[in-house]
């Protein structure tokens, strides 16, 4: 296939940037960026949703377009920013393992995505298949991520990021999810943030920082 | 196969479940010692007279009765079966718990731990759960009983639960009763043989290969083995059995551990079908130095009750030679030696039964009477309390081995089938046989030396405390408790014909055969044909009577002095005081210098300027260092080491899911 | 009809609670609303008894045996639980362990919290079906942190954040069931998450991407289960939350988690040939059994104790459903209800003695059976059952996956068997001395009502005894449609 | 069950009665030859023991009933004892019923009532002298019950006369398992009969004593019936031993007065014999120290058990 169509190429490349946003994140240490990041993620996802609702034609994409644009573009990082303007944190400490050291786990573990999605790409019917690698990528990157950082609110971010890699797995593989399940995946994300915010002040009133490594004395090590 | 109603069995159940219902009755008024305790208790025993009558009758018509019960697993209804060899084991159970029980009705009082009525409880559905295992004709009947057992003798060993060293005892008993059911529960996984039916009958339908059907034996051995107090799994019961009151340890002592001989014998000799000769090596190995083992450390004992609970492991080791001897026979095809080992396992079950629960009721009484269970501070007795002693004295000598009380005649018996092992298809086994005549030999001589420490240093000599002026003789309840176990001592002594013809059944349907009787007489045991082996054992009793009254007769005839009560001469010494006799210690010393390798002594010597010089020793057992104390500490490291896991840090959790999800990823993608 | 009630009573009891959990007759209300979904759950099992499987609307809800017996469980543990937590929570108000506005949270995500996991089981959709696991994190979440003490937020935290992330890994297993459902299902989207349609058409399913989307699944609601190495969150969230929640959530909420892997084993077996799932599922008992039993060996309090062993039982469960075959899901299914009766009970004894005693250390908590014979003996008993001792219906499940294994899987027989002893001498060795012994304290002038204590003992007392008939033919009839073997 | 064999019974009862003391004032007069000293008389041991029947009995205020029962018990075992070994004949009525093993079962009897006397006063040196007492016994009663079993495997039958009958009949010459077994046969009895090296029967160094430790707090006619029951002891040894290892000139099968007139003065030459040997035992070796004891008859339990596997060996 040596010429795409337009859209076709938009799709891809809104998947390239999605992979590229979370090595991004993966990298990203200043809080408040790694929430812009997030939104800018949000973004390529509603794009992405959209061309492909305008493409395929099917009316539930635009509703979910729409649901990620006001959810994961605006409300989520409108909320999160607010979160850490009340808190003040604004810099994740060193993550536990070196930037260097994290992008090169990523390449790996896109190496292995990509080689996990290929039977799924093999089976699935849509013309966008060849995305379902990126959306493994990064929900794996995502967990990465969670796994290097410290703060609460980056953990949280990664969460976050990682739900959308799911999103975009459902999208690229199948073009969305039934109705139902959308909805009920949105509502949940939403209860989760939400109950996080309750969550950051208690910690915050308990321990007056988000550092999770005052979380770190329930243990049978001793 | 019989097709009518069966009434014998009925009845048993009906008396088990008698038996719940005393039980249940003890928590109408559970502080009322009179009701709970003199009542109920001796109802129970009438209730277990019953029980002995019906398992008798249905010894001696050898029939087999089945019944089910609608409870229990969907598929598996509660099969019972009645057959010689429950039957023997159901009389020994009635026969003597009767004894037990009535004892008991007078033996408890206020005061001790749990309510009168909570043991009453617990008591009984010991007894009930004890008659459930025998009767149980399928595994998961048969496990549920046996566990409620544990647990019901767990809580009756616990009665004085304020004592730490009870509590240990407890846990430690509960502990190899459970591991030991876990094995059987795997013994009878292999055994139903993918039949899925665990009815004994399936099972003995079931065709094994010889690898499984060796694992399920070895499976039986240990399960069986850590109840009964096999060497290396008798740790608990030392503990157990002086921890809990005289009659629950006489219960625990003279029946329980037969439950687990019953088991043994159950499975491998009936649930297998035809044994093969080696699995018999190890119960013999096992029980001959079982054997050994339990009489040297009962010798060393200062505590009476433990000094007894040693003797269990010792005739427990008895048995399960006899067990090991009958299945290398019956596997070598050598029915009629099996046959004659096989009855002499049995007979020593009975025996064992009524001399054991003797003494240690007799151990009961005396702890009531004095407060005492330290060797070191009793004596004398035998003039405050002299219905105990003299009944007593029967029990001890009995299970000395002395001619013509009962424990001489298992060992008769035993040792005529060691004797007449004649010529075994296998070189090594002819060459274990004489070494273990000699050890077994070897044991009884030194459970003579073991019963004269017990009866001499607690009844003779002179009281070692002035305490023990205010002992007083036990009350009538407990009169008749010890006097009918005594009466039973005598009985299976001076009858061994009658008691075989009734065991003929057991070995009929155990065996094949029975055990012949050569001599016209009925009152000459002799059991092997065709040669000159005899045992009479009422000729002897009235010969050696006979004689001793004639001495007495002629001296008292001829010779007329008086007879003058004066102070002991000791070789002019004078001032004897109590504290001048051998002490508990001092009577196990030269045990304890002949088998040091056995012992881990600690002693603590008085210095030679000591104002008041001490003398203490401790003896433990080696296994605890060479087995148990690895074993825990192995579980020790592991526990520290899996605790690692478990480190409190999210991020680390997370890289476990991660790593998981990563791997089994890998492994669908390759599979 | 059944079905509306017995998700709308929960619902409804949400919002009023959220409304006026603070009244003081809340609690009453509470119980009241859960006795009403019990009944509901119980009509609804009779008409599934009398006319099987059901499909409800539009075939979004599916009832068949296998879920209408962990429905009717869970709603009794509910209610009982309910029950328990009237008194115990007054107490935990006079101790000012909580203020009243925290009770109206804890009594409305109570009722939220029965609610997603009813929703979980009786739904058809398996996307559904996730959905109500998420909401069942969320509320529950809010329910171990309810004391707000460090440690409880600590918990909390880790329980969300690990719980969370295990839940995306699940909706993506579950997209993947989709993508590879749609294909044979056709592209109208809507029936091609419905387990019914799935289970009909599971044989046709690409078995890669189906493995796929089952570790997926596994380690999605693996982590809810509480399987090693998965489990990081379990003993802390029911250590630091309040006592009732720790019942439900090792009561009930494990089954249900349990209760999605084994619905999803299920598709995946029939499409894949190889046993793949069965050694997973295998694999994963075996380790939790293990590790559980040697983490049981060093713990001090009472309730994390007891949340290992739930670990310990769940990976029996789960090993029994890795084996397959009539027998083992029989016995795991009944472990599975036996455990949660079981369990939960144990818990509301461990919290009126940690309650009592003031202390959930076990080195501080002695004697109980002077200082309150009931909850002495609640306890004792329980643990008795709790580590399969008959005549308790513990002892029953047991037997049988024992007996299975050893004919299924000899090799597996020794590391139980080693297992199951080590967690015995852990269990008990702090049970007896907290149970018997010297107590400093002295006896407590009232009693505490321990009437699902003992009805749950009852219960499983009786199961160890005498499974009646319809109840095994029910039992069966569960064991058949999960099939396998 | 013919008249003559209740006689000979009885006889034999009667003849060991009469004959222990003789034997052993045979071997004290051997002794006492041995080392050079003017010999007592034959005739003491029974005026020992018609002067302690005369006097009168004293008995520690402590004493219990057990006590005074003790001496008559262990005299009856010892007399019926004797009524078990064929010493001049096989054909004893009482044999049927009481077999080799019941024999020793006996002895047993006899040891642990002694045992339990000398413990009833309560004094340092009677429960002292029971301790060694047991301590002898427990491995003297193995032993000798292996060197019992060892002719009853070649003879297959604890009944001891048909041991003796199988081995007059003696086509088998003397089989290297007797042989082990007459040795360990012989320690036994030096230590059951408490003889040098194991016990001086004439010492009055309490700390060193067993027999007569457990005896002293006797008097009078209990002493006298225990004194009788020691010499019955030994005399019962020795015809154990004539049974097994030299029965020959033992009057088998029916025996008539014929058989008797030979089975008599056999007895007699044999005693004779055995006094000299047993005295000349004693005077070559020294006592040995209490704690040697075990050793020594540690000894004669092993030979005894090598004697039972030679057996074994040769035969397979």
């Amino acid at each position: 296939m040596t010429h795409l169509p337009l859209g076709q190429q938009l799709l891809d490349t809104c998947a390239a940037l999605l992979l590229l946003l979370s090595f991004a994140m993966l990298s990203q240490r200043r809080v408040v960026t790694l929430v812009n990041l997030y939104a800018a993620q949000g973004a390529v996802l509603a794009a992405a949703t959209l061309l492909l609702a305008w493409r395929t034609g099917e009316e539930h994409l635009y509703v979910s377009a729409a649901l990620t644009l006001v959810l994961k573009v605006a409300f989520l990082p409108w909320l999160l920013h607010r979160l850490i303007r009340r808190l003040g944190v604004y810099w994740d400490t060193e993550p536990l393992l070196k930037v260097s050291g994290t992008m090169l786990a990523g390449l790996v573990i896109v190496v292995f995505a990509f080689s996990l999605a290929q039977p799924i790409t093999r089976l699935a019917s849509t013309d966008t298949r060849s995305a379902i690698g990126i959306a493994v990528s990064v929900v794996l990157l995502a967990f990465l991520m969670m796994i290097t950082r410290r703060k609460a609110m980056s953990q949280v971010v990664g969460f976050l990021s990682m739900e959308n890699g799911v999103f975009f797995g459902a999208m690229s593989a199948s073009y969305g999810m039934p109705m139902v399940v959308e909805l009920g995946v949105a509502l949940d994300v939403l209860v989760a943030v939400l109950v996080l915010g309750v969550f950051f002040f208690q910690i915050r009133e308990r321990f007056d920082s988000l550092d999770l490594h005052h979380l770190e004395t329930l243990k049978e090590r001793d | 196969m019989t097709t009518t109603f069966p009434s014998l069995l009925t009845g048993c159940v009906a008396l088990l479940c008698g038996w719940v219902l005393v039980g249940l009755a003890g928590l109408l008024r559970p502080e009322s010692v009179r009701f709970a305790g003199r009542t109920l208790f001796t109802l129970g025993a009438a209730l277990g007279l019953g029980l002995a009558a019906l398992a008798g009758a249905s010894l001696l018509s050898g029939g087999i009765e089945r019944l089910i019960l609608p409870i229990g697993l969907p598929e598996l209804p509660l099969h019972l079966r009645l057959d010689p060899l429950s039957s023997l084991f159901l009389f020994l159970l009635g026969a003597s718990s009767f004894g037990i029980s009535v004892f008991a009705g007078g033996y408890f009082r206020e005061g001790e731990g749990t309510a009168p009525g909570l043991l009453c409880l617990q008591y009984h559905l010991f007894l009930a759960s004890m008659g459930g295992v025998l009767l149980a004709n399928d595994a998961y009947g048969f496990l549920v009983a046996w566990e409620v057992m544990a647990l019901s003798s767990y809580f009756l060993v616990t009665t004085q639960h304020r004592l730490p060293e009870i509590r240990r005892a407890g846990f430690l008993y509960l502990l190899m009763a459970h591991v030991g059911a876990l094995c059987l529960l795997l013994c009878f996984g292999v055994l139903q043989g993918g039949s899925w039916l665990f009815t004994f009958h399936a099972m003995r339908a079931a065709h094994l290969s010889p690898g499984w059907a060796a694992a399920a034996f070895l499976l039986a051995l240990v399960g069986f083995g850590a109840k009964a107090g096999l060497v290396p799994l008798h740790v608990w019961l030392p503990d157990a059995h002086p921890a809990a009151p005289s009659p629950v340890s006489a219960l625990m002592s003279g029946v329980m551990l037969k439950t687990a001989v019953y088991g043994m014998l159950r499975v491998g000799l009936d649930l297998l079908g035809r044994p093969v000769w080696w699995w018999g090596l190890a119960p013999l190995i096992l029980g001959l130095f079982t054997i050994f083992y339990g009489v040297l450390f009962a010798a060393v004992q200062t505590d009476m009750k433990r000094l007894l609970a040693y003797s269990s492991v010792e005739n427990i080791g008895i048995v399960f030679a006899g067990i090991g001897l009958t299945i290398v026979f019956a596997g070598s095809g050598m029915k009629a030696v099996a046959a004659l080992a096989l009855l002499a396992t049995l007979y020593h079950c009975l025996n064992h039964a009524f001399m054991k629960s003797l003494l240690f009721l007799g151990t009961g009484s005396v702890l009531h009477a004095t407060g005492e269970r330290n060797l070191g501070r009793l004596g004398g007795l035998i003039h405050r309390m002299p219905w105990v002693a003299w009944l007593t004295l029967i029990g001890t000598l009995a299970i000395a081995g002395i001619p013509p009380l009962n424990g001489f005649v298992s060992e008769w018996l035993l040792l005529q089938s060691f004797l007449f092992a004649g010529r075994l298809p296998h070189a090594f086994v002819n060459l274990l046989i004489p070494m273990g005549m000699a050890l077994l030999v070897l044991g009884a001589a030194l459970a003579g030396y073991v019963m004269v420490k017990f009866y001499g240093i607690i009844f003779l000599g002179q009281p070692r405390e002035a305490s023990l002026a205010r002992a007083h003789d036990c009350g009538w309840l407990e009169r008749v408790g010890l006097l009918w176990l005594a009466l039973g001592c005598l009985a299976l002594g001076l009858f061994p014909l009658q008691v075989i013809r009734a065991l003929g059944a057991v070995t009929a349907q155990l065996i094949g055969a029975v055990v012949p009787q050569a001599s016209p007489h009925w009152w000459l045991l002799a059991p092997v044909p065709g040669r000159p082996v005899s045992y009479g054992p009422l000729v002897f009793l009235t010969a050696t009577t006979a004689v001793v009254l004639l001495t007495v007769l002629v001296v008292r005839l001829t010779y007329r002095q008086r007879v003058r009560r004066g102070p002991a001469w000791d070789c002019g010494f004078g001032a004897v005081t109590a504290r001048m006799q051998d002490t508990a210690e001092g009577f196990g010393q030269p045990i304890r210098h002949l088998f040091q390798p056995f012992f881990e002594i600690e002693r603590q010597l008085p210095e030679p300027a000591d104002r008041e010089p001490r003398y203490r020793i401790a003896i433990r057992e080696r296994i605890w260092r060479l087995l148990y104390e690895p074993i825990s500490a192995a579980v020790d490291r592991l526990a520290n080491t899996a605790a690692r896991v478990q480190q409190g840090r999210i991020s680390v959790y997370l890289l476990y899911s991660f790593a998981t999800l990563l791997v089994l990823l890998a492994v669908a993608l390759i599979s | 009809m059944e079905l509306v009630l017995l998700l709308g009573f929960p619902v409804l009891g949400a919002a009023l609670l959220g409304i006026t959990g603070a009244h003081r007759r809340a609690p009453e209300i509470n119980a009241a609303l859960s006795l009403a979904t019990f009944l509901a759950s119980c009509a609804l099992t009779v008409r599934v008894i009398r006319h099987g499987n059901l499909l409800l609307g539009d075939e979004q809800f599916f009832i068949d045996p296998f879920n209408v017996f962990l429905v009717a469980l869970t709603a009794f543990v509910g209610l009982t639980t309910s029950l328990f937590s009237r008194p115990y929570m007054r107490v935990e108000l006079d101790h000012g362990r909580l203020t009243s506005g925290r009770l109206r949270l804890y009594h409305s995500m109570y009722q939220l919290f029965m609610f997603t996991m009813l929703l979980a089981l009786t739904t058809n959709n398996m996307g559904l079906m996730w959905v109500a696991m998420e909401g069942a994190t969320l509320s529950t979440v809010l329910l171990v942190t309810l004391y707000r003490t460090p440690g409880s937020l600590e918990a909390g935290w880790k329980y969300f954040i690990l719980c969370g992330v295990g839940i995306a890994q699940a909706l993506f297993g579950t997209i993947l069931l989709y993508v590879a459902a749609e294909k044979v299902l056709g592209a109208q989207g809507m029936t091609a998450l419905l387990w019914t349609h799935l289970d009909a058409v599971k044989t046709q399913l690409e078995p890669t991407v189906l493995a796929l989307a089952f570790v997926f699944l596994l380690i999605g609601y693996g982590t809810k289960v509480g399987l090693v190495p998965l489990h990081s969150w379990l003993p802390d969230a029911h250590a630091e939350g309040p006592t009732p929640i720790s019942a439900v959530l090792s009561g009930l909420l494990l089954n249900v988690a349990l209760y999605a892997v084994v619905r999803s084993k299920v598709l995946v077996e029939g499409s894949l040939h190889s046993r793949l799932p069965s050694m997973l599922l295998m694999g994963f008992g075996l380790v939790s059994v293990v590790l559980a039993s040697l983490l049981l060996w060093r713990q001090r309090d009472i309730k994390r104790l007891f949340a290992y062993s739930s670990i310990e039982h769940m990976g029996i469960a789960t090993f029994a459903f890795g084996m397959g075959g009539p027998i083992a899901n029989f016995a795991a299914l009944l472990h599975m209800t036996v455990h949660s009766l079981t369990k939960s009970s144990i818990f509301f004894t461990a919290g009126h003695a940690a309650q009592k005693t003031g202390t959930q250390v076990m080195e501080h908590i002695r004697g109980l059976i002077t200082l309150s014979p009931t909850v002495g003996w609640g306890l004792m008993l329980g643990s008795l059952a709790i580590l399969g001792l008959p005549p308790f219906g513990v002892f029953t499940s047991e037997f049988l996956i024992l007996t299975t294994a050893m004919r299924e899987q000899p090799w597996a027989t020794p590391i139980l068997l080693a297992a199951l002893a080590v967690a015995f001498a852990a269990i008990f060795s702090k049970v007896q001395p907290m149970v018997f012994g010297e107590t400093s304290g002295r006896r407590l002038p009232h009693a505490p009502a321990l009437l699902p204590v003992f009805t749950h003992l009852a219960i499983v007392l009786l199961l160890g005894l005498y499974i009646p008939p319809y109840l095994a033919h029910w039992y069966r009839a569960a064991a058949h449609l999960i099939g396998g073997g | 069950m013919k008249a003559i064999d209740w006689i000979t019974q009885v006889l034999e009862m009667a003849a060991a009665l009469a004959a222990a003391p003789v034997f052993l004032g045979w071997v004290n007069q051997c002794r006492a030859w041995l080392q050079n000293r003017r010999a007592p008389s034959l005739w003491l041991p029974y005026r020992n023991l018609h002067k302690l029947f005369h006097k009168e009995a004293v008995i520690a205020q402590n004493a219990s009933p057990l006590f005074r029962i003790a001496p008559y018990v262990v005299f009856g075992a010892m007399v019926l004892a004797a009524g078990i070994i064929p010493s001049m004949g096989t054909r004893l009525p009482l044999v049927v019923s009481a077999d080799a093993i019941a024999l020793v079962g006996l002895f047993a009897a006899a040891r642990v009532f002694m045992t339990l006397a000398a413990m009833d006063v309560g004094t340092a040196f009677g429960t002292l002298g029971a301790r060694r007492e047991m301590m002898v016994g427990f491995l003297a009663e193995p032993a000798l019950l292996m060197v019992i079993f060892v002719a009853s495997l070649i003879s297959s039958s604890t009944a001891l006369p048909v041991i003796t009958e199988h081995l007059v009949s003696g086509h088998l010459g003397l089989s290297p398992s007797l042989a082990f077994s007459a040795v360990a046969f012989i320690l036994v009895l030096l230590a059951e009969n408490a003889r040098i090296p194991v016990d001086n029967p004439a010492t009055h160094l309490e700390l060193t004593m067993i027999h007569e430790a457990m005896v002293l707090e006797y008097s009078a006619r209990h002493l006298a019936l225990m004194e009788w029951a020691a010499q019955l002891k030994l005399f019962n040894y020795v015809c154990i031993g004539f049974a097994l290892f030299l029965p020959w000139g033992v009057a088998t099968g029916h025996i008539g007065p014929e058989g008797l007139l030979v089975a008599i003065p056999a007895l007699a030459v044999k005693l004779a014999a055995a006094g000299v040997a047993l005295s000349l035992i004693e005077t070559v070796s020294a006592k040995m120290r209490v704690m040697r004891i075990p050793e020594f008859l540690g000894t004669a339990f092993l030979f005894a058990v090598l004697g039972l596997l030679v057996h074994v060996l040769l035969r397979t």
